[in-house]
This record gives structure tokens, C-alpha cells and sequence, in this order.
């Protein structure tokens, strides 16, 4: 019952990153989630968008609530801190740790009960903070761990394993994220891994809060008929509407576009996000044009996926609170005692 | 036991909220300090903003105490709603000070008191023509009047309204017009001053005035704080607002324009304990001031510091409960909650200052202890100590003072060990090593507030929970001799009976002590500082026949931690209990001991 | 300092309701709020409506969380049972209380802090759940009671009264609430009596949840220049967008109405809800579109009030979750008790 | 002590999670129980959904013990992951079974124990075709081999059977035809039976095998609860999911089709708490069942039901703390919280039942508790009681029971009295009258969670909020002589020892006093099932020269309870702390007891 670390076996001319590092360097503990579960796919993923942006593990800070989904923390990117908080308050916890050293990339990790439910201040508030970091909602429709209650995110006449019909309207978490003010919002499959990493790549890059909204099934509570969070139902009403393609600094964009179809979006760190419409007139730098379009989806019951919104004009928690470069552990007493002369004279008031 | 006299009295001044009273008030207070008579003041106000009754309560004391009397022998009553009450308050031979604008003949039902009466608002409708400087001039009038009646000394008075309106200087002849209108008015038609009175002394030197949460604030900026998150609750409110100020003022970097600190206000206290913690396990030196229900709501999150060993500091400023309670009210109600707050067996580690000196002290040494044993820390104060302003020693820091980031180990130090595992005793001092983010591949674990193991892998195996749990529990009996050590006060003689108390209660124990003492009854006093105890209390307590332990709770929850984590037998233990909401005064705890006592002969 | 009761002195001639009750029977204890302050006159509206709608005092129930709106529940309806819970929880109290008797009338009382820090996560999920309530957001954007602190309500740039500037996107609520399927959402303004009176109604005969929204200012901590949530800036942004009177069952629509301008919606008690547009092209009956105008009205800093969305069609909690009749606690033990036939033949399989 | 023998062994079924082998087990189980023999299921399963370790253990006991009997003698390792741990667990004299399709020969390292490999994978992949179905045949292939082994009747196994696939008849045979695969091979290949096995007996007729969460879940719907509200939590979640269930056939009204219940899955613990208060307020009997951390989370809620008089009911299923902890293991180690949750001096009520039986008649009882003192009532249980099948007399309700709803006016009652005031104790038996919404304009009262006088009012005065609460510290005290009697076990001589203990430890305790008495050492037994304790606790503590106190958790939360909250002097008592997660197992008891016994008289 200990976890279990991956054996560790590189083979011959495995190709390497930028780091010199294989993409099993970005693994974690062996999964104990059940045999074809959605959150296994989005680990994966994780690990490869890492492995693709050749970031050093040791950079990285993972963590997550709990739940099925938070568990995941522990299964990618094995050299890098982790945390698995309480439940529904993984934003506290990953705001504060964001606030010490902004330097580094901070991923959470959350499933629709610990985020919308006992979790969904927590979120709305890191999101308004516009904490800079990557959140990984793995939305199933349901209480995993917990065996099979409806969560949240439900959709109203959805079935439950033993029988009842959800008769609750749903909360969407890209919906309710950009009510409020969100900076970057996205949704995805577990089973399109080439969108779910190039968003994740876009995420990470994103400066601010990132949300990406992952239907990822739920194979042992909620993949059977009647619901609207199985593998079955999901293939049927996927609908890709932008796609987002990272591009670092480093690199030129080169690809063509078309004007009317793809644009780039222009990123702090000089990179930028490739977006290519699919769907040609969705405008996902416009935020209430994006919330007509998801409002009008959830009537279809059609699945918007892709980059949603984005706005690289708000500034990140690290900017509005005016971090310092130092993190905040590294700072010299000396820096941080104001000294003697300082208490004396502040306590001119008092006398 | 004591009569009013030549600094020793105390004047009660019962006015509205929101009618600028605070600030004469406060004048009232610096002058008799400034002229070197030590003073005691204590605001009771109102849980609301605006028009409910609200008091000042000064006790001037040549002596020195620190604590309340108990007996009220001067009020000035500006508020007709509680005129009732503020006349039943008055100690025989008192005098009661009101606004004759609109006499009142009830207030002479007391044949035992005198009542004062002048026009203040009459004589300020006359000398200002603006309504709002009208209510606020009539504050300075009662100043006046007070100033005759109590011989201060006007040019103290004026120098601080000088000082209070610095910027403003135009109002400065304005409000000394107002003090002037009360002065004079009393002169002309009152015997001035009154027998009880204030006369310059020398005992104010080297002092300040300051409230608990104040220092606390300072205390955290020089301790070298750099994380605060909190969620809006009187009384602990303005503790975050000075280390705020205190933060912006001090700890901007001059070059670049960054903070050095980071301070969030969170959306609530899960959230603000959420914060804290997060930043302390990515290492910062962090803290989140709250109250009662905050402490409540943090619970959860408590005990996965204490079980995942991620140093946190709350500070408690303890207010009336249980729920809402009375929140602008003081008690020590919160004790057997912080020792022990979260579910499954979890402990924890408590300081308690006694006064603004020791807040300013203990919130830097709460620091200390939740780095050097990475659990949680609580600084209990509460609304007597945080928000009532104290004379205390000028706050100095000392010159040497390194901050006890406890074991983390760095990223030189993790290239040396073969294996860096989280929960490992590696050296028998029941504190592992931690590790930072960002520091280096070998120092990377995983925080699980689940089962896990010595080497810090999950775990569902008893025996390796046990082995980490276990420790745990060593560790904390370990910071017994960490605390800052108890205060003993002896007796001259021999001593039969004891007092054990702690925080705000400590100046009317010292105090009721010594008038024992002098009234013939010999008893030894020990302030405890911090939880775990100390083998001292044990000690004391075996050292004495009875102990009297006096704590501002309806439950006794400091006798019943002390009867369940000491040796020491419970028979020993009375409890002396204070929990109406008004700060602890010495008179209380004189005549519970003394009637303890009486009854023990008896019988 | 114990609550004062007003004096109950009724005039000759004195107008009453149906039931014979002057408007002064639905007073409560006399305030302890700030002269001026905009709680007040929510707390004045309230009383009017019920007494207008001719409510039995005693069967209405009144919750709020803590703050200086939410002790405003003790200032109307002596007559009516109500509570003061702890902070921002509120919603899951009402929502119990709702759940044991449908025939009375549940009024919740909140502010901008209890509701959208605290207590965003009850608020939400009392919409999702369409508890029969109506829910009275008191929003100044500042902690009353607390002396001042930005709440989740202030607009990015609205300056603090100590001259701090919020850099955080607002929380709207009814954005908010419209985001996670809310079927009554309105705002109004405390200094908007008609306005305000006429939402309530409409709010109190909807089937559901009913959030009105109402700008109250803080005279003490929040109405000052720069501030957002000031008298001086919500008089000089108000906008008008729907206006609805609601028409007891008994009554005929007789009032003329064009058809582009005004339309009648009908409510489960027979009643109708006559909407007037004050502006064309806004349909207070389609979600998405309140949406958009609700977004748009966000850039341009308008405050678009009256009744923005309404949705009859969809099942309040008492009947989805099949409430009976009787409340729940004058059900007869008879009934409650299965038998001990039933107990034993429940107890075939544990054999 | 007691080495296996004819109905008289432990049986160990080690498998993976998810693998369907719960029913298999729970057949062997039941096959046993159906020959008359009394057995004690305990579920080790772990926190997740499939493929980690899990244990089933069945103890057959003769004699009725309902506790564990902590050795293990027979072992079906299903699951090579443990087969070093399953092998390591056998008593010496033990037999191991173990699936040979892949044989290991370093099972065979215990010179002391029996290995038995049938190839049950290999005769189930031969006989069956589909994958799943193979996975599941194997578990009846060793419900085949035990049946050899333990001389199991398959006429009752195949009676199991066929109620298990009741309305999918045609797997009966299949099943059927595994569990010969099993029982062949075993029949043919080793001897049969065991030397320890099972003989019919008659020692089951009325009883049942119930787990105390369905239980507790039917005690609510026969107690007349009408209102739940939860968040779901491990191990709390089958309280509710029985309470549901019963409700869903039992009370829905067959005329309207409407509920005469109301149960909401909450947003988290602290909605749970709110909606069960908003409702009992409201006047309906409600109830939320969570486990340590929604209690936790419940602090606040907790303390404003308690300070402003609400019933609510917490039935806390406790498992293993702190935080996350093991949240599949079991603990008592949330008492000391349960007993005094949240901020301020607050106390409460709890229940502490110990087999199922109790669970269903003080689920009931909580509600009558909570009405009467209108006040928080825990139900403390734990995942051994809830979540683990145990053998009870069959559950019958008094046909005279009648819910007691406390002092509740109603209208008619409310248009006699002059005024009604809410918190006044107007017939001195500590206890107010309230009223529920919607009832009479005279009844209409505001319930505030801050300072209020006992006519209901808003208050900051400190006489008035003290009037109160003393009178709630009343109330609390005067509750001990309405909770359940403590049950006491005298030995046959008189006994300078005592044992104490509550809950689920009550079954291994029993037990160990029964052998300690057996082996010479008299020892008497108090088991306490309330909290107020009553004076009887303490009588028994001063009857006893040293009283060892049995419990679950490590910092001995009822010693502590029994020092604090009883006048016995604590000298005498004596810690017995067993906190590794898996159920009390009386060899842990009798040990404990005797080693200290050993050591007194060495000393
Ligand atoms: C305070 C608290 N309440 C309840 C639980 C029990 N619990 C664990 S996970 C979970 C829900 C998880 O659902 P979700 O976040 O959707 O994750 P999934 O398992 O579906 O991936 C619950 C209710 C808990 N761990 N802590
Ligand atoms: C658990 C808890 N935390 C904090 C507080 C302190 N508190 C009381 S009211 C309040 C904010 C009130 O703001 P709002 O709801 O906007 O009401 P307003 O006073 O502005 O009307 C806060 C933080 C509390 N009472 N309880
Ligand atoms: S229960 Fe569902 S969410 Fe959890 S691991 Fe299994 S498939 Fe995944
Ligand atoms: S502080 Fe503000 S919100 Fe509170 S009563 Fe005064 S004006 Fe109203
Ligand atoms: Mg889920
Ligand atoms: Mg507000």
C-alpha cells in the first residue's frame, strides 16, 4: 500500500528534451486509479507537455485536493514538490505557495466534487486573484472516491450508476470562471491527448490563472448509458472550437495562417498561443461573445472545446502584489529587519 | 480596599459610537501619561458602527498596576441612554459629570454620589456653527472640564492636540477653544480639582502606550515575517493592519519597488489558514490573525499542518463566545480549543502574552517555534490585550536576534545526503528535515495529510502510522522546554496557597497578590507562558496546598489542561472564574481568593 | 444596547392591507445601523412589499448571515420567526428550513461579504437547488461591519476609503447567478423605493429561487469619491432595464401594454409578473441574451437593474424533492413509523 | 490463550480491491452464520477504488465473542502483493492457501505453517470463457476450497447462491460449478477438513448480520427523523445511503407520491451542518452523518447550535485521525472534539454505541436527546461498528415508543401565554420552550448566534449573557441522568481492578475480562455509553484500586474526559491505548492488563 515508484529503464537512443531529459523523467508513482480512467489520460498528458517544454521538474510545483483526481498529483513528475491538501481547498494552499517564489510553474489538480462543491469559493477566489498557475479540473460528473454521488457539474437529467436522474442545473466551470473574471479558459478531453497538451503548454505559458476543464470519464461510477460524462457521450458531442498551439520565445512563428481563422496571441515571456478557429466565428478574446456561445452549447448539449477566452492584458497575483524576484524565503533577515533606529521612531505615536 | 486618591482613581467616560469620543479619550489618557503618572485604559465598545453606547474607562495609577480596579469613582456621561447605568457604576463618593444642556433631575437619586452638571453642548452650539464640529467640539469641552476637575495640565493638552492635528493646523485653536469652553466652565462653577486628582509623577519614562495587536503586528515585522493572510474579524483586525503599514512603511524594497512581503486578504479563514499554510510549506515565515469562529473554521486545516508538520502561526484574539458571542468583548475562552483543535489526536503548541510587550515579543517567538518544530503555533491573546492600549517598556529589539528557520535543508546540503526522506528522526531530536520547492530534485516529497510513513510514502499499514504519529507526540512534549518559561511572583513569607494565571488576566493577579499579601495573606503567583508546561507548573503546584488558577472562562479550561497535562494532582485546583465580557480587575480575583480562604476556616 | 422595540402607536384613518394590518405591523426592532446607510431602506421596502402583498407576518421567515446587512432581519416582521446564523452561511440554513414547511415564505438577507466570500459556495449551491426564497444581496462592495475592507463586489479601480485600490475583477452576482442556472435574478438600488418594492414582490411570488441584487451604500466606509458602490456613482450609472409589478392571482392584467414593450409571465400561483422593458432589445426571459447585456453593461461601469432574468419553468426544491403538504414536523408518528412488520421483513437479508 | 479449534479460528482472506471479491466473502461469512455458528466480519479494504490490497477476516467464534481475536490461523492469499505480509500474520500452527497457478515456492520459508496451492486461476480460465467472469469464478473457486477445508455446508452455500443471483438465475450453476472447482480439488488433493473447522451449532437463531451504519440508518427512520442532510465521507456514507433507502420504500406517502422526508446531499460539512439547523429549527427531526474532518468543518455550526439552542444531531463515524489520516481505517479518536467542538466554552452531548443494535436504538435516542435539551447530540461510532457486519439480536422497536420532541409550543398553547420568551427557563428545569416558524405571531422570536439576554433579546451586558450561560452549563450537566446507563460486568469475586472503555472496544474488552477472570486475575468492567458521564462512572472508579481505560486513539481522550469531567482522583487510572487502525482485538487487552498487573507486582 506504500506507492510505487516506476522502474526506471531508458532505453537506447530514447529521444531526449531540451534538458537532455527522456519523457519517463517526467513521471511519477504508478497509478492506483482503476483501469481506464480518464484522470490517468491527463497525467499523461501533464507529463508530456512538461517533457515537451523542456521544464525542470524540480521547478515545478504539483498540487491538488482530494479525491480520485487529486490523487493524480503523485503519478507525473516525480522531482517535483507535491502537495495533496484538504478537500475543496487546494486555491488556498497553491495561492499561498505561489505568493513565496514566482519563479517557479505551479499546477493544481482538482475534480468537479472538490472544486465545485466543497471547493468552488476557493476556486472562484484564486481565479479573481488571477493566481499565476495551471488548474487542472479533471470533470467527471461525479464523486469518484466516494463511489458514485452527482457532483456539481451534472447535467440535469443525467443518470447516476444506481438509477436516479440528476435534477440540479449544472455548474460549468468555464461558464462560472469567466463570470467572474477569468484570464484563460479552456476545456478539453482526457481522450484528446495532442489538444489537452497543447493547452496545457498554453496554459502554463499564460500569465495568470489558467483553467482547463477536462472531461475525463469515469469508468467505475459514471460511463454507462444515461450519462452525460461517459466516454460514449462525450466522443458524440465533442466539438472543438479553437485550437491553441504554444510557441516559446525562442521560436519564429512560421506556419501560415489564415487572417480570418487562426491569430497569435502575444504572451509575456515572448512567446505567444497560436489559436486557429474552427469554428470561424467564435471570437475566444471576447469575453462575452465566448459566454453567448458556451450558454448557447449547453442548450445544444454540444461540448465547446479549446481555448475558450483568453486575456493576456490582466495582471498576475505576482504583479499586482508586487512579488519580489527573490522569493520570499531567501530574503536576508537583514533585508527584512528594519532595525533599531525604525522601532524607535515608530513608537513616537505611542508616547 | 483602596479608596480614589491622588493618582489612584478611575474615570469612566460613557458616550455614543461614531461621535468622534475616541479621539478625546485617547487625549485624555496621553495627558496624564505625559505627565508621568502611569495609566490604565480600556475601551468597551459596541459590535456595531455607529449610536450604541459605548465607554472609556481610565484608571490612573501612581502604583503602576496594569490591570482594572473594579470600582468606577469619576464618570463623565455624555450618553442619556445609559445614564442609569453609569450612576449605578459610581463607587460611593464618586462624582458623575453631564451635559446639563438638558437637565436632568433623576440623576440626583443618589444621595451618595455628587453630580456634576455643565452645558457643554449649550456652551458649542453657541461657539461653532458647523453640526458635525459641534458634536466633535463638545468631546474637547468634556476634556476641559475633566482637565480641571483632574489638575492636568493644559499645556500637555495642548501640545497633543497640536500633534493630533498636525496638517490640519487650523483646527488646532478650534479645539482649544472647546477645551477652554469645558476648563474654564468648571473652574467658575466646581471646586477644582476634585480630592482624587492627578499630580506629576516620574513613571512614565522609557514607556509607551500601545495595544497587543499593534505590537504583535511590529513584532511580526521584525521577526522577519514575510507572509500574512487573514479574513476580516474584530478583534483581530488590526493586528494584519500593522503589520500592513508597518510592512509598506519598512519593507518596500527602495530600488526596485517590490514587496518584501506578500499579505492576502482571503475570502475566508479556511482560506486564510489554506494560505498560510501553503506559503510556510513553499517557506515563508508566515502568520494569519483570527478569532474564535476563525479558529473554528481553520480546524481542518489545523490538523493537517500538525499531521503534514507545515509550521503555521494564528493568532487568536480570543473575544466572548461561544458563536458570535459578544465580539467586541474580551474573554479566555478559546484554550482548550487551541491545545487541541482538529480531529484525531492532534496537539499544539500556545503561547500567551500577558500585555503588549510580550505580544511584540511572543509573535516573533510563535514564529520561531512553528519553523524550529513545524507545527502549528497559537499566539492566544484577546480583545483586553489586543485592542486596549497598555504602557509597557519601549519595545527594543535585540541587536542579535536570528530568526530560527528550524531544519530545511538547501540545495548544497541535498547534494551531500544520499536520500532526503521527509518524516525521518535522522538525528533524535523528533524533528526531520523539510525542504523547499525549487531547491533541488533530491529534496522533492510528496505533503500528504493521508497515512504515510517515516520515510514520507503513503500508507495504510498501522505500525508506520504509528511510527510517525508517535513521534509526533514526542515532538510536542519536546517544546515543553521551548516555551518561554512561567513567571513566578513569591511571596515574602512562606506561602501556603498559589495563583496560576495567564495572558490578560496576569495584572489583576499581580496586583490582588499583592494586596493579599499585604492584607496578611502570603500567595505565590506563577504566570504560565506557554502550553506544553513545563515541569515548573507541576512543581508549583505540588509546592502548594491550594491552587487558585483565575482565567477569564466560564468552563475552566486552564485548570483543566493543567489537571490533564501535568502531573500535578487535581485536588489541588479552584478554579477563580471571570467571563463577563469586561477585562479581568483585581477586586474580583482579591475577594474570590479571600472568600475561598474565609470559607476554609470556617470550616 | 438589548434591541429596542419601536413604539407601536397607530394613527386614525391609518391605511391597511387585506388583512387589516397597517404598514407600521411590519416594522421589526428599531435600527442600529448608520444614519443613512442604504440597509435601511432595503429593510423599509421589504416591509412595504409584505405588507403591500398582505403577508401574514407570522408566516414569513427571515435568515441572514452576519454583517451589517445581515442584521436587518431584526429591524421588519417582529411578528415573523427569524435568524441570525453565522458568517456566509446563511443559504445551507434557509435551505433547511425551507425543506420543513413549503407554505411559508422564506426572506434571505446578505451581504456583498457573506455572500460572495464566505459564502459564494451556499449561495451557489441554494441556486442550484431553486430553494423557494428570495434572497436579498445587500451589496455596499465593502465589509460593513468590519470597518471597511474591499469585498468581492468592488469594481477593479474602485478606491477604498483609505485610499487603497482594488485590482481584483468584481464578482457580479447576478452574473454569477446566471452562470449556474439562477431562474430569478434583479437588481436594484436602495435609493430606488418603487423600483425596489415592485422586484420584491415579483421575487417573493416567484416558484424558486428569487436574487435581487441591491446597491445599498455604506455612508461610512464606502460612499466616498472614487468608490464605486457610492449614492453619487450608482445615481449617475443607474439604468433601467426591465421594470416588473407583480399581479396577484385575483387581479385582471388590466394595465394596456405594447406588445414589443411589455409582456406577462405567468407564475404557478396564478398570479403574473407584468414585465415592462425600459429598454428594447433586452429579453428578460432569455438567459443567454441577459447574459451579454449583463457583460456588456460591465465594460461600460452601467448598472442595469430591474428584472433581468426570469425562468418559471423550472421545479423549485419542494418539488423536486416531493415536499408534502404538512411540514415536516407535524407529520404523525403513525405515519413516520414503518411498522414492525416492515422491520422485520427488512430484516430478511441480513440473515 | 486460545488456540484454534472447532469453531474457534480466524480465517484471512487477502484479495485485491475491485475484483468482486467482496461478495465471495461475505457468502463464506454468511454460510457460516447459516450453520448456527456466531462469526465476526471485519473488512481491512483500502482507500481507493480497485487494485489495491484488501483483507477480508472472519472470525469464527463459538463461544459468541463479538470481538476480533488477534491471531490469524487460516489464510486465503488471493493476492501475491501481500503473500510475505498474509504469510508473516499466521499463527504458528496456521494453514496458507494460495492460488498455484503460478507457484511460489518462498511461501513455503515458515517451517511452522501449512501452504495448500490449488491452481484455482488455471481451473477457472479452463472452465470459463469470459475474462470478467473468470476474475469472479476464481473467487467462488476458493469459497469452493474453503467450503473443503472448513467442512462448510454447500447446501447452504448453494442456498447463498441462489439468493445472491435472485432474478439472474442463470448464473446460479455457474457460480455453483466454481465452488466445486474449489471444493474438489481441495476434497482430492489435501486433507479435509481442518482440524479447526466448523460444526453446526445453534447459537444464531434471531440473530442478524448487520453493519451499525444500516443500522443507525433504520434507527432514524423508526425514530421519526424527517430530515438528513449530509456531504458524502468515507466511512459515513452508507449511514445515509440506508436511511435513504428505507425512507425511499418505507415513507413515501402512497396516496400524494409525496415524501415524508427531506434528504439533501449538501455542498460540504459546513452546508450539512447548516441545512440539518435550518431544518431542526424549523421543527423538523433531523441528522447529518460525517466522519473527523466534517466535524471539523462543522465547528462553527456547532457552536451556534449549542449557544443558541437547536437540536442537531452529528453522527460522526470516526476513522483514523489526524486530517485525512486512513480514511478506510478505524480510530476512536475524535471524543475529546465531539465532546467540546468548536470555540468559546462549549460542551455537548454524546453517544456512544457499540454493536449495531445500539447504533439502531441510539440513532433514535440522539434525536430524543437533541429535542429534549435542544442542544448538539453526537453519535460517535467508528468504521469497526458502521461499516463491519456484526451479529445482533434481531432489530424490534417498542411498540410504545413515542419520539420525545422536547418542549415545543404550539399554537394553541402560545394563544394562552401572556408572552413567550425563548430562553427562559419559566419551570426551572433548565430547558426553554421554543417555537417553530409559521406557528403564532406570539411565538415569532429571532434566533442569534451573538449575545442575548433569556428573554431572547440582543445583549452585551455581561450579567445578562452570563444568566445564560450557566444555564446552559445546567443543562448540560443535568443531561448525564438522561443518557444511557453505563453497563457494567462484575467479576464473580471481588475485583481490585476495573476496566473502562466505549464503543467498539466493548467486544475485544468483554472478551479479555472473560480470560483474565478465566486465568485468576478478577477484573470488573464499566462500559460508559454517554457523555455527561453520570455519577456511577465515578462510584465505579472510587470502587477499584486502579481502573484501566481501554481505547482507540493515542492521546487517551476518555482517560482524559474521565479526569476532567469526573471527581475520581486520575491517579487511578491507567491508559490502555491500541491505535494502529485495524479493529481492538481482545489479546491486545489481556496483554496490556496483564503486563501491567505483572509489573505491580514485581514492584
Ligand atoms: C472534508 C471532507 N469531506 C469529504 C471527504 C470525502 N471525499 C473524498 S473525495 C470526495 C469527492 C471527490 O470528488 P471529485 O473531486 O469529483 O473527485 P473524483 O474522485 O471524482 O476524481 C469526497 C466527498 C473528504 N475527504 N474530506
Ligand atoms: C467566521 C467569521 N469571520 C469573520 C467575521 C467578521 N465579519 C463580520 S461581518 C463581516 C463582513 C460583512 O460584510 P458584508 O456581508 O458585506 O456586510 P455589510 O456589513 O457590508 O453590510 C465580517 C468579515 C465573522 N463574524 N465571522
Ligand atoms: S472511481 Fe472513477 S474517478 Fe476514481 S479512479 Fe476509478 S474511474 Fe477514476
Ligand atoms: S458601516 Fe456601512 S453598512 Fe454598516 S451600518 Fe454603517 S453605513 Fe451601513
Ligand atoms: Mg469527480
Ligand atoms: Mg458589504
Amino acid at each position: 500500500m506504500t506507492s510505487f515508484v516506476k522502474p526506471k529503464i531508458r532505453r537506447l537512443n530514447e529521444p531526449t528534451n531540451g534538458l537532455g531529459k527522456t519523457r519517463a523523467d517526467y513521471d511519477g508513482a504508478m497509478s492506483t486509479l482503476c483501469a481506464g480512467c480518464g484522470h490517468d489520460s491527463v497525467t499523461a498528458a501533464l507529463a508530456r507537455a512538461f517533457y515537451e517544454l523542456s521544464t525542470d521538474p524540480k521547478d515545478v510545483v504539483k498540487v491538488s485536493g482530494i479525491g480520485c483526481s487529486s490523487k493524480t498529483t503523485t503519478y507525473f513528475l516525480k522531482d517535483a514538490h507535491g502537495a495533496n491538501t484538504v478537500h475543496g481547498r487546494m486555491p488556498s494552499f497553491a495561492t499561498g505557495a505561489a505568493a513565496v517564489n514566482k519563479n517557479l510553474t505551479y499546477v493544481g489538480v482538482s475534480g468537479d466534487g472538490d472544486s465545485l462543491s466543497i471547493g468552488l469559493g476557493q476556486m472562484a477566489h484564486a481565479i479573481r486573484r488571477n493566481v499565476d498557475m495551471i488548474y487542472m479540473l479533471e470533470n467527471n460528473g461525479v464523486y469518484g472516491l466516494t463511489k458514485g454521488q452527482f457532483s456539481a457539474s451534472s447535467d440535469i437529467g443525467s443518470k447516476a450508476k444506481k438509477g436516479a436522474t440528476n435534477m440540479l442545473p449544472p455548474i460549468d466551470p468555464a461558464i462560472m470562471a469567466l463570470s467572474i473574471g477569468a484570464t484563460f479558459v479552456a476545456r478539453s478531453f482526457s481522450g484528446d491527448k495532442q489538444q489537452l497538451v497543447s493547452l496545457i503548454k498554453a496554459g502554463i505559458a499564460h500569465r495568470g490563472f489558467a483553467l482547463i476543464d477536462v472531461i475525463s470519464p469515469c469508468v467505475s461510477f459514471n460511463d454507462h448509458k444515461g450519462s452525460t460524462k461517459s466516454y460514449a457521450h462525450t466522443y458524440q458531442y465533442y466539438h472543438k472550437a479553437v485550437h491553441a498551439d504554444y510557441v516559446p520565445p525562442s521560436e519564429e512563428i512560421t506556419a501560415s495562417y489564415d487572417e480570418g481563422e487562426a491569430m497569435p496571441v502575444e504572451l509575456h515571456d515572448g512567446g505567444s498561443i497560436l489559436l486557429r478557429k474552427l469554428d470561424k466565428d467564435y471570437d475566444p478574446t471576447n469575453r462575452a461573445s465566448a459566454m453567448e456561445k458556451l450558454m448557447q452549447s449547453q442548450q445544444t448539449q454540444e461540448i465547446l472545446t479549446g481555448l475558450l477566452y483568453i486575456d493576456e492584458s490582466r495582471p498576475a497575483m505576482a504583479e499586482h502584489k508586487k512579488l519580489p524576484e527573490t522569493p520570499l524565503h531567501s530574503i536576508p533577515y537583514s533585508k527584512l529587519n528594519p532595525g533599531a533606529d525604525a522601532l524607535r521612531k515608530l513608537q513616537d505615536e505611542f508616547r | 480596599m483602596n479608596g480614589p486618591g491622588i493618582n489612584d482613581f478611575t474615570l469612566r467616560i460613557a458616550t455614543v459610537n461614531g461621535t468622534g469620543s475616541a479621539s478625546a479619550n485617547g487625549l485624555l489618557m496621553k495627558a496624564i501619561f505625559r505627565m508621568g503618572v502611569p495609566v490604565v485604559g480600556k475601551n468597551i465598545f459596541p459590535s456595531n458602527i455607529q449610536g450604541l453606547p459605548t465607554w472609556y474607562e481610565i484608571r490612573v495609577t501612581g502604583d503602576g498596576y496594569a490591570g482594572r480596579d473594579g470600582e468606577t469613582h469619576f464618570v463623565i456621561a455624555m450618553n442619556p441612554e445609559t445614564y442609569a447605568d453609569d450612576l449605578a457604576e459610581l463607587a460611593p463618593g464618586g462624582v458623575l459629570l453631564y451635559d446639563s444642556t438638558w437637565p436632568r433631575p433623576q440623576l440626583l437619586s443618589r444621595p451618595d454620589v455628587t453630580v456634576l452638571g455643565a452645558p457643554l453642548s449649550a456652551m458649542c452650539n453657541e461657539a461653532f456653527k458647523a453640526a458635525r464640529s459641534r458634536i466633535l467640539m463638545k468631546n474637547m469641552a468634556y476634556v476641559g472640564a475633566a482637565a480641571a476637575l483632574l489638575n492636568l495640565d493644559l499645556g500637555v493638552i495642548e501640545q497633543l492636540v497640536t500633534e493630533m492635528f498636525a496638517g490640519k493646523e487650523k483646527l488646532i485653536p478650534l479645539n482649544m477653544q472647546a477645551v477652554a469652553l469645558g476648563h474654564d466652565y468648571a473652574k467658575q462653577n466646581f471646586k477644582c480639582p476634585l480630592d482624587f486628582r492627578v499630580t506629576p509623577l516620574d513613571k512614565t519614562k522609557g514607556k509607551v502606550m500601545i495595544d497587543g495587536n499593534t505590537a504583535a503586528g511590529i513584532g511580526a515585522v521584525f521577526g522577519g515575517a514575510t507572509f500574512g493572510a487573514w479574513y476580516p474579524i474584530t478583534p483581530s483586525t488590526s493586528l494584519m493592519d500593522a503589520f500592513q503599514k508597518y510592512c509598506e512603511e519598512l519593507r518596500v524594497d527602495p530600488e526596485t519597488g517590490q514587496n518584501n512581503f506578500c499579505i492576502l486578504q482571503a475570502e475566508d479563514e479556511l482560506a486564510a489558514a489554506g494560505l498560510t499554510i501553503g506559503a510556510a510549506w513553499a517557506g515563508a515565515r508566515g502568520f494569519t490573525p483570527t478569532s474564535g469562529p476563525g479558529v473554528s473554521l481553520m480546524s481542518e486545516f489545523i490538523g493537517f499542518a500538525y499531521y503534514t508538520e507545515v509550521p503555521l502561526v494564528i493568532c487568536d484574539i480570543q473575544r466572548v463566545g461561544p458563536s458570535t458571542g459578544m465580539p467586541t468583548r474580551t474573554q479566555q475562552c478559546d484554550i482548550q480549543l487551541c491545545a487541541y483543535a482538529s480531529h484525531g489526536d492532534t496537539r499544539h503548541l500556545v503561547l500567551f502574552p500577558a500585555h503588549p510587550g510580550e505580544c511584540f515579543e511572543f509573535s516573533a517567538k510563535a514564529l520561531d517555534l512553528a519553523e524550529r518544530f513545524q507545527t502549528p503555533v497559537f499566539f492566544l491573546s484577546d480583545i483586553d490585550i489586543g485592542m486596549n492600549d497598555w504602557m509597557v517598556d519601549e519595545l527594543t529589539w535585540p541587536e542579535d536576534y536570528v530568526p530560527d528557520r528550524g531544519k530545511v535543508l538547501n540545495a548544497e546540503q541535498l547534494e551531500e545526503v544520499d536520500a532526503f526522506y521527509r518524516y525521518l528522526d535522522v538525528d533524535g531530536d523528533t524533528i526531520p528535515y523539510r525542504t523547499l520547492p525549487g531547491t533541488h530534485p533530491k529534496g522533492a516529497y510528496f505533503l500528504r495529510g493521508s497515512g504515510h510513513t517515516k520515510l514520507g510514502r503513503y500508507t495504510e499499514k498501522g505500525p508506520e502510522y504509528k511510527e510517525v504519529v508517535d513521534r509526533l507526540y514526542e515532538k510536542w512534549k519536546r517544546a515543553a522546554a521551548f516555551m518561554p518559561e512561567p513567571v513566578v511572583k513569591k511571596s515574602d513569607r512562606p506561602a501556603r496557597y498559589g495563583m496560576i494565571a495567564i495572558g490578560s488576566s496576569d495584572a489583576a493577579v499581580t496586583e490582588a497578590r499583592d494586596r493579599l499579601e499585604a492584607a496578611g495573606v502570603p500567595v505565590d503567583y506563577m504566570r504560565v507562558r506557554g502550553f506544553p508546561f513545563s515541569d515548573d507548573v507541576t512543581a508549583f503546584i505540588d509546592a502548594h496546598e491550594e491552587v487558585f488558577v483565575v482565567e477569564q472562562n466560564r468552563d475552566a479550561q486552564l485548570m483543566n489542561l493543567l489537571i490533564t497535562e501535568t502531573s500535578a494532582p487535581k485536588e489541588k485546583l479552584v478554579p477563580v472564574l471571570h467571563y463577563s465580557g469586561e477585562p479581568l480587575n483585581f477586586r474580583f480575583v482579591y475577594e474570590a481568593v479571600e472568600t475561598a480562604l474565609k470559607v476554609r476556616k470556617i470550616a
